[in-house]
């Protein structure tokens, strides 16, 4: 694995940073992130790319085993299927911190991941009191078999069917590919013409979205009667763009470069033998015991709109707001 | 494979009654043509039934539109199989293609890429990369002997790896207006998309059908030293198909990052699959020589009509990929009772 | 060979080697203008090959060919090539997809206006074409439904098509029965009238004397001799391809005892019929009997042959050999019953192109190899050099690729299979076809061994030579059995009835 | 082909002198197994230059355990490639036979699973399901006379669609011991896994060289008239063929589902790809009747050389895709130059 021998010298900790896949705009920023912080963390640096594949994923980590790394940081797509790997961690005493996601087995030092149930909940509560409680809305899901996908989509089914019980949602996977969505939801939008909101569970699909509301003529300003409400989620630069320019109109911003962050962070504070407790942090944002021996830091992931008003309860960002890494990159 | 084979079985009685004969002759070759067809009657009735919107115009533009760019990479691939090669290339192709032009025209900064050249070089370039690849392919091949399947395989993680490389794995987004044209352009109320997708599926069909270069390809994919021995030259239709078959990658590319104002650096992954699925479906043989444009063209669009039923029924997501496969062996099994052996 | 005018086509000093085969050394052959010109050789000795480079198929490793005393064309430009030489190859160049129509009129299709094809004149000038041969077939078939005949008719009519002055014909009698040769030749002679120069090669030494001027004869990728054909005798011609003087005594010609009393019955067939095969078809063949059956290509005799070894099922009537009733329609069953036989097309069923000499020759015997289905490779080369030993097949050894073989060496591999589990019964459909002379004599030389070793023998075939040696001989017409002749017949009385005409017994 | 030597000089017909000849054709069948060899050299000594990791008992263990699995699916298509056949249904088999096993035998609530048969019925529950769609398949195919290609392409998207529908998309956990038994043993100190995969393919190896059912397969797939001819009896064996490779694939899916101790629902989904090109770039053909096993498993183990090396390379992310694939090529470029016309 590639090594960024990063200020510390010599004496530098070796910790391994296990890429989930290089395909996707979030988790290149997130791949960026990781080397300018295990810099300043002072961190030396090896990492692989499990393309999105566990049994990848299980044979890279053989190879930081093989490597002598002291701490490993992964973000297992498959949260099952991880649990081998962990325990073969566990008996070598290498401290694992998992990012974006939460294993359902085993022991790991810190899940650093925002909540995805709450993307989930706070597209819809932006959705739903747009929508004014009624009409219907679209949601491009990923791939059924993404653990964050199916939170997202099942959060936001509940919420809608709680706080906006009029609103129909028609929920249509699409294994996290633009053109499948472009497909479906132009689809559903010949087949529903109610639809009056789109909530994308990632950014992936947000230019073939804009295109297919352009060719049916629903491209229209926030104050026009054919606008559709537009929520995608990520916050990528290009997001941010296009929420000040009026043609989305929110994302949920998952923090790349927190993750990127925290996850060297818990890393060297296990090696270094540290212990954390239930509670807030000192980043704002709160560590959790989700079951026992498994904590983890729920970082905060806002709600971006072009106002920055509260909608359900829920507090957002402007899309300007310099707090955001997408802001910052590219 | 060499020499013909199927003697034994026929027994010689050469007076071969005149009369009836040509007319059911004709009629059986139209019938492997049209292979599909009830398949494709069944399929439409069927979503009638689940939704009165699937028979509206919107509807089937709607299909017709987003079927458009793995069409003509259908179109591409049926060349190619027709004279017994392989192109699983083609896949990434649609997303190299345009990618070097976005990355070459998008200014820096906004969209990831280096705005080196100005807008109106996107399509050039795009077609040009296409170009490039199908004369690699066509060298690789053609010129120094390898295997067909497995350079293209090669080519395929190489192009796919260098779209991910130039883009950091990035989407480029901010495309010059030269590239959205052909995904966002209506011509007489129809997306232009369905018109080029159209037009180059009749342009196929009279050329494989009625010219000599057509029937080259036949004859080169059927015995390919019989094509020699008859006067083809048969390295330049292979030539000409593999580079062909590039460049229509590439215009379906242009044409999907049209549609979507994008280029995402996994766009067309995966695409190959069902691209060899539609053709195969449509009646085209893996082994070289048989199989019809027109047959290519039912084969793309039995896969879309049934995903746009499949997403018109509201069937609950987890059962979709189970129904669709169901669907996809039924209308085989149909076009196989009304089509003779059309598939083998 | 004093002409004034440049020869028609020359080959001086050609080498053509395939790997380690050579398979032209330093060849030379001249070819004058108007005259018939006969190839001959023994399989292998280099003749498709050299068609193939007079042809423009394949470029020579050296030496040079001229036409009319020009330069031959780039091996690029095919067209020029067709206006100097048509030729019917050995392997079948017809396209088995394509329509009757379309292979013959490929790469010069006729086109409308607008420059498409007009499929309505493609298939109207194929259809006149193929009225001028009397070849009675519908142009929209696809080729691969024709029948061997009408396959091998129709390269002949395309190859005669091009209006070239000079035309190769690579063994064009090897697939066709008596009436068919007849036709072809009657063709030839008139365009020999008209001054068009043949390059003919056959097996069939017969032929070259009814129909050519010149000879040329090829041994071992040499050129031996050319001569009037009127100043070599057949023995002479024989020597001259095989190498030694001392033999070239026609097979059959041995004195053979009488089998067909007291001893035990083989292969009993009773009312046998299958619709569009044969009708209502008894006979036995006793241990050691050779028993031939005749006919024309479409008379049933080769489809009786293949329900006889199982690769067809008749619709009434039973077969029984060595006492056993074996499955109908199972070669299984056949072989379990001591049957070993020879199909009718080699390329289409009788071996594994791409399996080794032993592979192929030992298929039907995986007992013989080793206990309980393994194979012990020493026991198989062993058992095929033994059958390369034994029918003097030409290759550097048992591991060889069937398909690097000669036609006629193939033939051999196929018939050292069907002797391979010593049969009780050994069925032969057209052994000999494409099989130069003297390994002609050498199959037919084995299976009176066989015969005499008290194996049954049944052989199917239009061919004179192959049915020569049998005891009696079964003449079919239009699927029935017309006539019975015992050893000794006239060919023509034969030829008579194989085509439906009175007997004369 | 081209392997006579020269015999102008004698008149009669040798009776090939028997000494040094065949030992000079073993040679060549043997270069043709081994055209790999020498990239795999290549790979190793590029490996230990790159990181002294590499050539560590440890690391190749790694690198064997992580291939076993796909290293059975190459075989079972391996054995069907040479009957000339195709089956891509095999990826779908990986996830679908041990997911069945999971959704019957894991306890409702935690594991997402029925319950409904005790833990010890899960591997004969997923060899079961093998067989079946073996059987399925092998009853489309031969029975039907249907493509190949076609009915498990049909069948990889049904059997896929099953698994996502009976799972809802998620993973099933809390295995049975007996479903993890073959992924987390060790013999020797040696996974399980790894034993398993390099006995199948002695046996293989076995099978297919040294058997007359072996060379059966071999003659189907070049011929398969002559193969009937010969009296084989080419429908047993071809069933054979097919209910094998499902049953090899269930098996795979075995170990793989535990190794992770747990069947997602997207298990195998894209190993198909994977596994035809271990198989052709190993030697075997796509027109059956060509290649051997030991040539297979060296395609299989090239690939995940490469992919080993490139880890311990730390390639940056954004490029491993093209680097893989650029030394794909090399990889094959050399075996064409050292193995001759293997790959054709
Ligand atoms: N493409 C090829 N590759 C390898 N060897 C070849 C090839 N073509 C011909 N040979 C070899 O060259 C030699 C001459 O073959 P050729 O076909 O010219 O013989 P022939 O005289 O036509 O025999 P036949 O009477 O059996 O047709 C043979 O030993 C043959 O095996
Ligand atoms: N390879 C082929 N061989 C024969 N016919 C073909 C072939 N390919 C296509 N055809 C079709 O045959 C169709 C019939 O052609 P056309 O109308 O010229 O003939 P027709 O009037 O039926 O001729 P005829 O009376 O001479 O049989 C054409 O439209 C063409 O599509
Ligand atoms: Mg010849
Ligand atoms: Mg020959």
């Amino acid at each position: 694995a590639s090594t960024t021998s990063a200020g510390g010298g010599a004496g530098a900790q070796v910790v391994g940073v296990d890429y989930p896949r290089s395909d996707t705009d979030f988790w290149n920023s997130y791949i960026q992130y990781t080397p300018q912080y295990a810099k300043q963390l002072g961190l030396s640096l090896k990492t692989t790319n499990s393309q999105n594949d566990v049994a990848k994923l299980a044979a890279n980590v053989q190879t930081f085993v093989a490597e002598d790394v002291k701490g490993v940081a992964m973000a297992p797509q498959d949260t099952a299927a991880i649990a081998p790997t962990l325990a073969q961690l566990n008996a070598k005493k290498i401290p694992v911190v998992t990012v974006d996601t939460r294993p359902d087995t085993g022991d790991v030092y810190m899940v650093v991941r925002a909540d995805n149930r709450a993307y989930g909940q706070k597209a819809c509560e932006f959705l739903g009191t747009k929508l004014g409680g009624k009409g219907s809305v679209v949601m491009l899901e990923g791939d059924l078999a993404s653990i964050n996908g199916r939170d997202r989509t099942e959060a936001f089914n509940a919420c809608m069917k709680q706080n906006f019980p009029s609103v129909t949602v028609y929920g249509e996977a699409t294994n996290w590919d633009a053109a499948t969505a472009a497909q479906k939801l132009q689809t559903d939008l010949t087949a529903h013409p109610d639809v009056k909101g789109v909530y994308m569970q990632s950014s992936f699909a947000l230019a073939g979205t804009l295109q297919v509301l352009q060719q049916k003529g629903l491209l229209a300003g926030p104050k026009d009667p054919k606008h559709v409400f537009v929520v995608s989620n990520d916050g990528i630069p290009e997001e941010l763009k296009d929420i000040a320019a009026g043609k989305i109109d929110a994302t949920v911003s998952q923090p790349a470069d927190l993750y990127a962050k925290y996850a060297l962070y818990y890393l060297q504070s296990a090696i270094a033998g540290k212990v954390f407790k239930p509670g807030p942090t000192d980043h704002g944002s709160q560590i959790v015991q989700v079951r026992p021996g498994l904590l983890e830091d729920q970082l905060s992931a806002p709600l971006v709109t072009a106002d920055g008003g509260t909608y359900g309860g829920i507090t957002s960002l402007t899309s300007t707001d310099s707090s955001l890494w997408g802001n910052h990159l590219g | 494979m060499s020499e013909t084979t199927e003697t034994t079985t026929t027994t010689t009685v050469p007076s071969a009654p005149a009369g009836a004969r040509p007319v059911r002759r004709i009629a059986v070759a139209r019938l492997r043509d049209l292979a599909l067809i009830p398949a494709i009657v069944v399929i439409a009735i069927v979503g009638q039934l689940v939704n009165p919107v699937f028979l509206q115009t919107d509807n089937l533009v709607n299909v017709l539109q987003t079927m458009s760019e793995m069409a003509v990479l259908v179109l591409a691939e049926t060349l190619v199989l027709i004279v017994k090669k392989m192109d699983l290339s083609l896949e990434s192709t649609v997303g190299l293609a345009p990618g070097i032009a976005a990355w070459l025209t998008v200014p820096a900064g906004a969209g990831h890429g280096l705005g080196l050249l100005p807008g109106a070089w996107a399509v050039p370039v795009t077609l040009a990369v296409g170009l490039v690849v199908g004369a690699v392919n066509a060298l690789f091949i053609i010129r120094f002997g390898l295997n067909g399947f497995i350079v293209t395989l090669g080519m395929l993680i190489v192009l796919r790896g260098l779209l991910t490389g130039i883009s950091s794995g990035q989407t480029f987004f901010n495309l010059p207006g030269s590239m959205l044209y052909l995904g966002t352009t209506e011509w007489l109320g129809v997306p232009a998309s369905v018109w080029i997708c159209l037009l180059l599926f009749a342009a196929g069909i009279v050329v494989l059908g009625f010219t000599s270069f057509g029937r080259s390809l036949y004859a080169i994919g059927g015995n390919i030293d019989a094509a020699k021995a008859a006067g083809i030259r048969t390295d330049r239709v292979l030539w000409t198909v593999m580079v062909t078959a590039g460049l229509l990658a590439a215009l379906s590319g242009l044409m999907l990052s049209g549609r979507l104002a994008s280029v995402a650096s996994a766009q067309g992954n995966g695409d190959i699959f069902t691209v060899f699925a539609a053709a195969v479906i449509g009646g085209i043989s893996l082994n070289g020589g048989k199989g019809s444009m027109f047959g290519a063209f039912t084969g793309i669009l039995l896969l879309f009509l049934i995903q746009n039923v499949l997403t018109l029924g509201g069937v609950p997501a987890q059962w979709i990929g189970a129904l669709n496969g169901a669907i996809i062996l039924v209308a085989l099994v149909i076009s196989r009772i009304t089509g003779g052996k059309a598939q083998d | 060979m004093g002409s004034t005018t440049p020869p028609v086509a020359e080959a001086t000093a050609v080498t053509k080697r395939f790997g380690s085969t050579v398979a032209l050394r330093d060849a030379h052959l001249t070819v004058l203008a108007g005259e018939t010109h006969a190839l001959v050789g023994r399989n292998g000795a280099g003749k498709s090959t050299l068609v193939s480079i007079l042809t423009g198929l394949q470029a020579p490793d050296e030496g040079t060919v001229t036409f009319g005393g020009e330069p031959a064309p780039r091996v690029a430009d095919r067209d020029a090539w067709r206006r100097r030489v048509a030729c019917v190859y050995q392997k079948s160049t017809i396209i088995p997809e394509l329509t009757v129509a379309e292979n013959l009129f490929l790469n010069r299709h006729a086109h409308a206006r607008g420059g498409l094809i007009s499929w309505r004149t493609v298939r109207r000038q194929a259809r006149e074409l193929l009225e001028t041969w009397s070849v009675d077939v519908d142009v929209s078939t696809p080729a691969a439904e024709l029948s061997v005949e009408q396959r091998q008719f129709v390269e002949i009519a395309r190859a005669l098509s091009f209006g070239a002055r000079f035309i190769v014909l690579d063994e064009p009698t090897a697939q066709l029965d008596g009436a068919a040769i007849n036709r072809l030749f009657d063709r030839i002679r008139e365009l020999q009238q008209q001054g068009v120069t043949f390059l003919f090669i056959s097996h069939h030494l017969q032929e070259i004397y009814d129909l050519c001027d010149t000879v040329t004869v090829f041994r071992d990728a040499r050129h031996i001799l050319t001569s009037r054909v009127d100043d070599l005798p057949r023995t002479e011609l024989v020597a001259a391809m095989t190498g030694d003087a001392d033999r070239g005594a026609a097979p059959g010609g041995r004195p053979r005892p009488a089998r067909t009393d007291g001893t035990a019955e083989v292969l009993s067939v009773a009312g046998l019929s299958a619709t569009g095969g044969y009708q209502d078809v008894s006979f036995a063949v006793s241990a050691g009997e050779i028993v031939g059956l005749a006919g024309a290509a479409s008379s049933g005799r080769t489809e009786l042959a293949e329900t006889v070894v199982g690769l067809r099922a008749a619709d009434a009537g039973e077969v029984r050999i060595g006492g056993r009733r074996p499955r109908p329609g199972s070669v299984p069953a056949a072989l379990a019953a001591g049957v070993g036989f020879v199909p009718q097309d080699r390329h289409h069923q009788g071996y594994v192109p791409e399996m080794s000499i032993a592979d192929n020759g030992t298929l039907t015997v995986p007992e013989r190899l080793g206990p309980r289905g393994l194979i012990d490779g020493r026991r198989r080369d062993a058992l095929a050099h033994t059958m390369i030993d034994n029918l003097a097949i030409k290759t550097p050894g048992p591991g060889q690729h069937v398909s690097g073989l000669s036609g006629g060496n193939q033939q051999k591999v196929v018939m050292a299979r069907a002797l391979a589990n010593d049969p009780g019964l050994l069925v032969l459909i057209n052994p000999t076809a494409g099989v130069d002379v003297r390994s002609k004599e050498f199959l037919l030389g084995k299976v009176e061994e066989t015969a005499d070793r008290g194996t049954a023998v049944l052989v199917a075939s239009d061919e004179l030579d192959d049915l020569r040696l049998c005891d009696r001989v079964l003449v079919f017409f239009q699927g029935r059995i017309v006539g019975e002749m015992q050893r000794g017949w006239h060919d023509h009385a034969l030829v008579a009835a194989m085509e439906g005409m009175d007997l004369r017994v």
